[in-house]
């Protein structure tokens, strides 16, 4: 059945570019490079934008997910939770060319879900008591005590998705799925790389977690792909 | 063939873990726990990046590069498991619904705070999720090697590292002993096989009560 | 046959809505828009509930009871409609991604305030989630009679009920007339077939601008 | 197959009722009734427990829904968005027997996924210059102002479900989804009554929107089921 591109969301990777460029705030699903985009990565390695400020769970491996991004040396700034699978962030760090927020990995998924929710911020306790404290308001609600915990958004997301119909509605795939529907709702410009774009309507409305309204362009196609560390091993 | 230290500390550990409990283990000897949980238990194992109901390795050649571990490993999902994004993941653990979490230690101290996740200036790797299972689970259980390789302890009186949470620690698993956290102070339990209690006292930094009822742990 | 007043008010409101839009509407007259929105158009209809796609009424006996709109009453879900629980319903109309509500009013003034919830100690029903949609909609449109029944204007200077949402609405539109929401005021765009500027006025409690371009609307 | 209750969770309707009592703080899913369980709002009205605090989306129709348990003048007090729909509701109100306090449905919402997941507040902007301000601390976030919402918790969540597994892995039928997701997180003991009980394993993983670890005790069976005001209509 052929795909109508109906919202006109369907697009060519190189018009998807377009909005990543010098200093764009770049959000990006993914957990160990599972659920980033082989091919967006690819993309933004090739066009070498520079200075981006980059949101997400981890840096990925100097090979794997947005790693490849870092390594080239496209990122001035990162929010994120852990960087200790790819030694060249912390290098980068230590030498004073890359600026590293750290949040809890909930705080940051929470974070990411307020700035995509319309939430002006959340109240945590994780990190009472610790050096996340720092620069941090705490509030105190019927006794206990919280960091407020600002919302984040992007100028864009990426996303990976197993599926995406012309409105956008997503499926991901098992641990795929991570930060990636919290990444579509916190950006400006949410471009989604599909494994598949089937016709409206196909996607069972009890099954999509990602509702159409959240993405604005949708690619497809190869490219990029890396070799895992466990495939490397093997 | 006898179990070597990081076997014998996860076997402990595994005692801990009872039936219909949501157990999150960390990375390292946590890790190794997961073979020790009696078959006659139904457990769920969590993993951050939002699974529940972690499976067995899979065969060589039929891992799937969509369905890892938290530590980036394949693995499979067992019968009853969901799939969801970080933050419901994460909410499980805030909500006070995880029961227990294993978790290696940098430091530790008499009064259960922790330092699992930085070296100021050496090792920055982030706390990840280190912090919210810390401050969140019902039940913190540390599994770490006594002493550091220079022989200092890990078992503190206070706890020198950035911390990762205060006051979080249940219960602490190490190649020699097993002390519990109480409002009294760190209370020797259990020795393994083949040490003493003047041994454990003399490794261990912080103050140690010794339980009127310390007994030792002996595996077949 | 003529359309009546409720139906030529939403014939119009539902020209404020275009290709791709998001759109939430109101029980009462709001409801009525769907019928006049342009076959030409895809636009997603969401209910409160949990739906995004709302599809038309279905068949007598076709009913689903657990297929409902916000308003209570049966209806289906259109090619590529999304269920989702009501904090998720909730998030797309605070993110900003509805990008036009339609609602009623008991009253609403100059500066676009908007009351629609309650009439203290005579009608308290709750707000139900018109203060989301009033204070979070991209687009915020009334449609209202323009009188209440004692003749009375529900346009007013300022609004003395209790208020849904400050200075949210863009448009309001009455059986008589057409009127914008600007910094320097209520701004009367146009009129309905059979009213005059004069009557308009006259029936306004709140200060009107006449349009330059004020024009007729003649729906055949 | 049969059903392996290895969980111990699914249990029969009286023993479920036992956590139902005067006093006890109860949170129920449903829309107008849609989504909420005609079988245990059946029992709770049976039993006629009083002084009930209840926290719900709206007050149901007079005979449907928790709207049953209000006009059997069980509740003391409501936190809630809308009673229009139950003029019991009001009337009680009116006549100060039962206490309401209206919270925006989207805040309710929130409110209630901050109890269920562990969150000290959230910050939204909904019901800033309205009396929803009363007795709620404001606060600024860059620039912007919010209001402080708190978490809501219960000692019980009544929850209807499509399918639950033994462990208690739920899915949901459409729109009878809305709030039942969210009440499932924030009770202490979260009851379930599932359309139906399937073996575990036969949800797919994907599609789960309540993982069992929320749930305590799954029950099924008719009874008290109502006739919707559309039926009444035609």
């Amino acid at each position: 059945m052929a795909i109508e591109n109906v919202f006109g969301k369907i697009k060519e990777v190189d018009e998807a570019m377009t909005h990543i460029n010098d200093h764009t705030v770049l959000m990006y699903g993914g957990f160990g490079g599972v659920g980033t985009s082989p091919l967006l990565i690819n993309e933004i390695v090739k066009k070498n934008v520079k200075d981006l400020t980059l949101i997400g769970n981890d840096s990925g491996f100097p090979q794997i997910g947005i790693g490849r991004v870092i390594c080239n040396g496209q990122a001035k700034k990162m929010i994120t939770t852990h960087i200790g699978s790819n030694p060249v962030a912390g290098q980068l760090m230590t030498e004073g060319k890359l600026e590293i927020e750290f949040s809890p990995q909930g705080t940051l998924a929470e974070r990411v879900r307020a700035g995509g929710t319309g939430l002006g911020g959340v109240l945590i306790n994780v990190g009472l008591g610790t050096v996340i404290e720092k620069g941090k308001e705490t509030i105190k609600v019927d006794g206990k005590t919280y960091l407020l915990e600002k919302p984040l958004r992007a100028d864009v997301g990426i996303i990976y998705a197993k599926a995406a119909d012309p409105f956008g509605n997503l499926i991901y795939d098992k641990t795929a799925r991570n930060f990636n529907p919290l990444v579509a709702m916190a950006s400006d410009v949410t471009i989604v790389h599909a494994e598949e774009i089937v016709p409206l309507g196909e996607l069972d409305p009890e099954e999509i977690i990602t509702p159409g309204v959240y993405v604005d362009i949708i690619v497809t196609g190869e490219g990029g792909k890396w070799k895992w560390v466990w495939e490397q091993e093997n | 063939m006898g179990l070597g230290a990081r076997e014998l500390m996860a076997k402990r550990a595994a005692e801990e873990i009872s039936n219909g409990n949501i157990v999150n283990l960390g990375i390292g000897i946590p890790t190794l726990v997961s073979d020790f949980i009696s078959s006659g238990i139904h457990v769920f194992l969590h993993s951050e990046n939002g699974l529940l109901g972690i499976g067995p390795k899979p065969k060589y050649g039929k891992e799937d590069e969509n369905l890892i571990n938290a530590g980036g490993f394949p693995c499979t999902a067992v019968q009853g498991a969901s799939y969801f994004d970080s933050a419901e993941s994460f909410a499980i653990i805030r909500s006070g619904k995880l029961d227990i979490t294993i978790l290696g230690a940098l430091e530790v101290d008499e009064k259960g705070n922790l330092a699992n996740w930085i070296v100021p200036g050496k090792r920055v790797p982030g706390m990840g999720g280190g912090m919210d299972l810390a401050e969140n689970a019902k039940k913190v259980v540390i599994v770490t090697t006594h002493t550091n390789k220079d022989g200092s302890s890990k078992i503190k009186k206070k706890c020198s590292l950035p911390l990762t949470a205060k006051e979080c620690v249940s219960l602490i698993i190490t190649e020699l002993a097993v002390m519990e956290v109480t409002k009294e102070g760190l209370v020797l339990k259990e020795l393994f096989e083949g040490t003493t209690v003047h041994e454990v006292i003399s490794k261990t930094e912080a103050g140690l009560i010794v339980s009127d009822t310390l007994r030792m742990i002996r595996y077949e």
